[in-house]
């Protein structure tokens, strides 16, 4: 048991250090967040810096292009640009963490070879197409429909919750090519440009008055078969993989940002007069105990992928990151609650960021699984009860 | 990094349960609470047996009698003591050898006195160690006579598996027992500190095994017990109270064990805090699954529960690692996780 | 909307206030809680005393020898006898709140002439044979079987959970006349007497370490036709007349009892240097806001329950015994838990009474109906949501 | 003794849901926040109305043009007001009637300064209402200008609902407006505890209404939402949040209800606690339960959220309630609930 990284991999965190200390100070200032196309034109730059370094797609496979890094050195990655307040990966977390490993390892060398560069360059940006508003996360029902005719698929259907969908150029849909109650057996991955005839793109407002999410209406839609990656009605498998990535490491980063967060409120409280208050000053201390013990759940299932990869596995996450996924949600909210407390009056002002905080927080423990379908997996999956009815 | 246990950790996990099995399966442990007495006899061929192999020496360098191991290995061990109840003054015992003599190959039985309050095992034992603020020194338990004797109130203690006696006010030094290590009069200055902080964290260990061990017992009555036509582990509410105890269990896991890595007092409050709260809940929750034979004295469900509130009080209790974690928060350092800064592995 | 008593029930409290005045001293001194002989003869004295008063069966009908109390009265019953430190029903407790009402429902002119005014004088007690090892909040699966043999029925079968077993004349059975998958269909209400050959009594010991309940076994018990209550096979309906009396002001007592130690907790927080926590504190004036909630329910269900009466109907306590005993349970334990913080090590000594009273709450979200089956209930028949899978 | 509310109760609350159903229906509703306005307007004609049917004035003697009607009747009413998110400063106009001239007709929109921190609806009221300590004055609303402005700094409120200004500092007593039955200068004493209990018992029934909404609004979804081939109430996870959501409301209601009877101080804070927790839990969870929709600006969920987290802030926030109701235990008279002594049913 150990928790000490490699010579080797505490000279990729020198280096890669000094690479931040170096180039951040020279980065424009970041967009207004209502700014899409700003947005995107920002995340991309660093997204292309990163690769000029050589540090883009670190974790993907190197014959993928990427540096073929075990999730040590990820994590290394995850710690130091989060510690440095470098940029978020942005409009190209679909592609890199979604879309570009579902490729890398299901698609032909064509595919691989036609859309995995522009992502590690920053070039292009994907969005996701799974949600829809009567299969939220039930996804074995939806229901965007995809015919086949001639050498293309017609889709027609529509998504929902697809964040950058105004400035992406490709989607991952999931479509629906076996009949309407195939469930999971008659589902297909496709990719689909987001320029083609026959998609609209209409935003969808959050309760924290931002637009940080779209709806995708899809008529009749083209989509080449040659962009269906995996075979047809094969597409639960493939996207099971994608969703994997999703609950893995997606948050390190955040639970690192969150730890700051926390320090930032126990200051604020400190300069108030709230620190006064024990029952707040232990609900912080509490806090911070959640947060540790977060930070060594991402140690330990990092170590738990890295062994898996190393014995020749897929390195996917397993156990420990519904787990992660069920308190981390919780503790994220239990945070922006307390900074609600500090504020005092002043977190009605949703001008300050801990008021925006809190709004989005409320979504963390229904996006990408909620709450109670994590504990449906854990209980499952982990525990081995029986199928809940 | 590898944060998993080792092959060699493993090994003394494995050999660890192999011996619990054996000398201390669950016939022994009903036994030893259905003996109604006021306060317990330990059993001593037991005792001597964990030292034997090493359960109380193990950190000790190999050429005073252990095995050179660190804090890591001891975690291991006292998580399986807690996964099977195992009776007496483990932490004072552990945290004596080296210190007192006999306490490493488990010939003395030592238990602790950390300030005014509860001490555990106190009329079986032969040694006290006595943490009086930075002052440390042991006392002979001499039965209530003699200069060293403790004026100990016999108390029914609410956890059968561990008799507890009152004491009011802290000893005098006068009559101290030589402590390896100690200055001058049997006190010993200076470290403290660190026993207290590993007591806390041994106290974790425990408390993380008995989680471990609800969470197993209630996921087999889970599968088994059937109402309504089916097991109730089909049903949402159990699926998700079992689902929450695990998440606590292994968030306490991974606490416990970093804090052994590291060491530092801030790792051991919250992983004190975690494994507390997920001794004390899982053994709830547990015996709520178990519905109205988890309320019966034969279940064992209920000694666990006892004994997570009984170690809750030991060796820094919430209140007090939750201000020092919020102090932490203030501390010129204190924007990354420990975890993030680059600490030395070494548990020194 | 109103809280206040009649002139008539004032009079009445004035009345009761003043006999318990002039009662209570001249009562033995409580036996011990292990001399289950002892309290029963001192539970039945205290009954003969209520009897001999007018105050017995209070709440019983008027033609079932009882006092026809709306329940506006009864609470002020419940109220006076726990404000002047009176004794509990104790061992009647099942004749008077379950059996008792039981068999004045459902009972023939004979049965309630025979049983009922032995119950109100105190002079027999009756325990309850509903819970059975494999059925505990499922009483539709219920397996001691009751054959007929000529005037008879033999029941053969074991119940647990019973209280005051090894005392009790009588014990209120549920057994299964039906097949044995007819579920709640099957089911057969029966008065079985406790000195019949074939029935075994063992005491069962608690996590508190005593011996509150018995298993009770049935080898070949015959019990005459006559003492069946209600028809074959409808015991399900009779039963249920039973629990719904169990979920009802059961607890008003109880109610006034926790917030009596709640105010001993702060007294004994002030005198040993807790009370200057504000994080134990703060928690004791929310248990005293829960605690007020609690009794005003109590209020609620028993104005609800009178109307309903006035109205012509039976007067069962309806949605509010759910949401009672669901709250109640929950915070009977949280006021353990604060004493126990309140008691710090002295906590762990189980001669303390609130230590007895923090291992007996455990009980509570179990007992009649766990905390789950609440929920259900209060789901399903109270919101209407859809049968539960 | 019977609690449940009376047949004249039972109309006044059928009376007020009409005239919101008419003149506040949903669509108004979304119309007022969906104009991105940084303080909205307020609708000054139902306001009108809301005067003319006699809310706030109905706790005026006949002879002073109200109902004579209680404080109960003003909390059946102001938790319709809550159910439907109604705007406006609606407690501090109730409490001006009969002290400030024109509030009990709705023709005069009065807020409230409670002390310094955030005042809603400032910038559209006529009078603000200070109360500070035991001092009560008032000050017309001269928008930005002459003597009696209040230096408010607009806020963007977290409420759309709810326009809100910070106010640091509690403004000088030279320039009040008269307030009915005050002392020399507009400045009145003594009276304040009342109008404070009665503030906190109006804002705790609001948030007893929003909660019954969004119960109403999570049991309903859960019924025509399929997921997973069935209905989600059908799964014990949803049903058991909307068990807790309803036990909530109704110990709110319990409470609120009799603090509106007693109009003591204990009962008072008690029910704003339930009320306060009732509101902001049901919303949470509701929101939980709506899943992604719940998250969107077109539900309505996160208004009654946000509104039940604005109305924690105002008038004793639950910090000083608990420390009231702690401090209540250890009075002489401490050990029975109150509703069992014999008080008085007068809320006097």
């Amino acid at each position: 048991m150990d928790l000490a990284h490699t010579a080797e991999e505490e000279e990729f965190r020198r280096e890669l250090r000094a690479w931040l200390d170096a180039t951040l100070p020279g980065l424009p200032s970041k967009p207004s967040p209502d700014d899409w196309p700003a947005r995107r034109a920002y995340d991309c730059a660093w997204q292309r810096a990163l690769y000029d370094a050589g540090y883009a797609g670190l974790h993907w496979p190197a014959d993928a292009g990427g540096g073929g890094a075990l999730p040590g050195k990820h994590l290394i990655f995850l710690e130091e640009t989060e510690r440095a307040g470098a940029p978020y990966v942005g409009a190209n977390f679909v592609g890199l963490l979604h879309a570009g490993p579902t490729i890398a390892t299901e698609g032909t060398a064509a595919q691989r070879a036609r859309w995995l560069p522009p992502i590690l360059r920053g070039e292009e940006v994907w969005c996701q197409g799974f949600s829809e508003p009567d299969a939220g996360s039930d996804l074995a029902s939806l229901r965007t429909r995809a015919v086949r005719d001639g050498d293309a698929y017609v889709v027609t259907g529509g998504k929902i919750w697809t964040s950058h969908a105004e400035v992406a150029d490709w989607c991952e849909l999931l479509v629906r090519t076996g009949p309407p109650d195939s469930g999971r057996r008659g589902l297909t991955w496709l990719a689909l440009r987001m320029d083609a005839p026959g998609v609209t793109v209409r935003p969808l407002r959050t309760l924290a008055g931002s637009a940080e999410f779209a709806e995708v209406f899809l008529d009749g839609v083209r989509v080449p078969l040659s962009h269906r990656v995996g075979a047809e009605n094969d597409g639960w498998r493939v996207t099971m993989v994608t969703l994997s990535h999703e609950r893995g490491t997606a948050f390190a980063g955040e639970t690192v940002a969150c730890r700051r967060t926390l320090v930032e409120l126990a200051r604020a409280a400190r300069d108030n007069g709230r620190w006064d208050d024990p029952v707040l000053r232990r609900r912080l201390g509490r806090l911070n105990a959640e947060f540790g013990a977060l930070w060594r759940l991402v140690q330990w299932n990092t170590s738990e992928a890295e062994a898996a990869l190393r014995a020749g596995g897929d390195g996917v996450p397993g156990v420990g990151a519904s787990v992660f996924k069920l308190r981390y949600s919780h503790a994220r909210q239990e945070l922006y609650d307390a900074a609600a407390d500090v504020l005092g009056p002043f977190s009605l002002d949703a001008a300050h960021e801990w008021t925006t905080g809190r709004l989005t927080s409320l979504a963390y423990t229904i996006a990408a699984g909620t709450s109670q379908i994590q504990q449906n997996i854990i209980a499952e999956r982990v525990l081995g009860l029986p199928k809940g009815r | 990094m590898d944060f998993r246990p080792s092959h060699d950790q493993r090994a003394l996990i494995a050999g660890m349960r192999t011996l619990l099995a054996a000398r201390f399966p669950r016939e022994k442990l009903r036994e030893s609470i259905d003996v109604k007495v006021l306060e317990g006899a330990l059993d001593r061929s037991l005792w001597r047996e964990l030292g034997t192999c090493g359960f109380f020496s193990l950190r000790l360098a190999e050429k005073d009698g252990g095995a050179g191991l660190g804090l890591t290995e001891a975690v291991l061990l006292f998580e399986e003591a807690g996964r099977h109840l195992l009776p007496g003054p483990l932490v004072a015992t552990h945290l004596a050898a080296g210190l007192i003599p006999g306490a490493a190959d488990g010939e003395t039985v030592v238990t602790a006195l950390e300030g005014p309050g509860m001490v555990e095992h106190l009329s079986v034992a032969d040694v006290v160690l006595v943490l009086d603020g930075d002052r440390l020194r042991a006392l002979e338990v001499t039965d209530g006579h003699g200069p060293g004797a403790l004026p100990g109130r016999p108390v029914r203690s609410v956890d059968p598996t561990t008799p507890l006696r009152h004491v009011g006010k802290m000893p005098g030094c006068a009559q101290a027992l030589p402590v390896v290590g100690a200055g001058g009069g049997g006190c010993a200055g200076g470290d403290t500190a660190r026993l207290r902080r590993e007591a806390s964290l041994l106290t974790a260990a425990q408390q993380l095994g008995s989680a471990g061990r609800t969470l197993d017992m209630a996921v087999s009555h889970a599968k088994n017990r059937r109402q309504f036509g089916r097991p109730i582990g089909a049903f949402q509410a159990v699926q998700h109270l079992c689902a929450q105890m695990l998440a606590r269990t292994e968030l306490a896991r991974v606490s416990v064990y970093a804090a052994s890595l590291t060491a530092t007092e801030n790792d051991i409050d919250g992983a004190r805090l975690l494994a507390d709260e997920a001794a004390v809940r899982n053994a709830r929750d547990c015996l709520q699954l178990h519905g109205g034979m988890g309320f019966t004295w034969e279940a064992d469900v209920h000694l666990h529960l006892k004994r997570a509130w009984l170690r809750r009080t030991q060796w820094q209790p919430a209140e007090g690692a939750e201000e020092a974690l919020a102090r932490a928060l203030l501390a010129p350092s204190g924007e990354l996780p420990d975890g993030i800064a680059n600490h030395s592995n070494d548990a020194g």
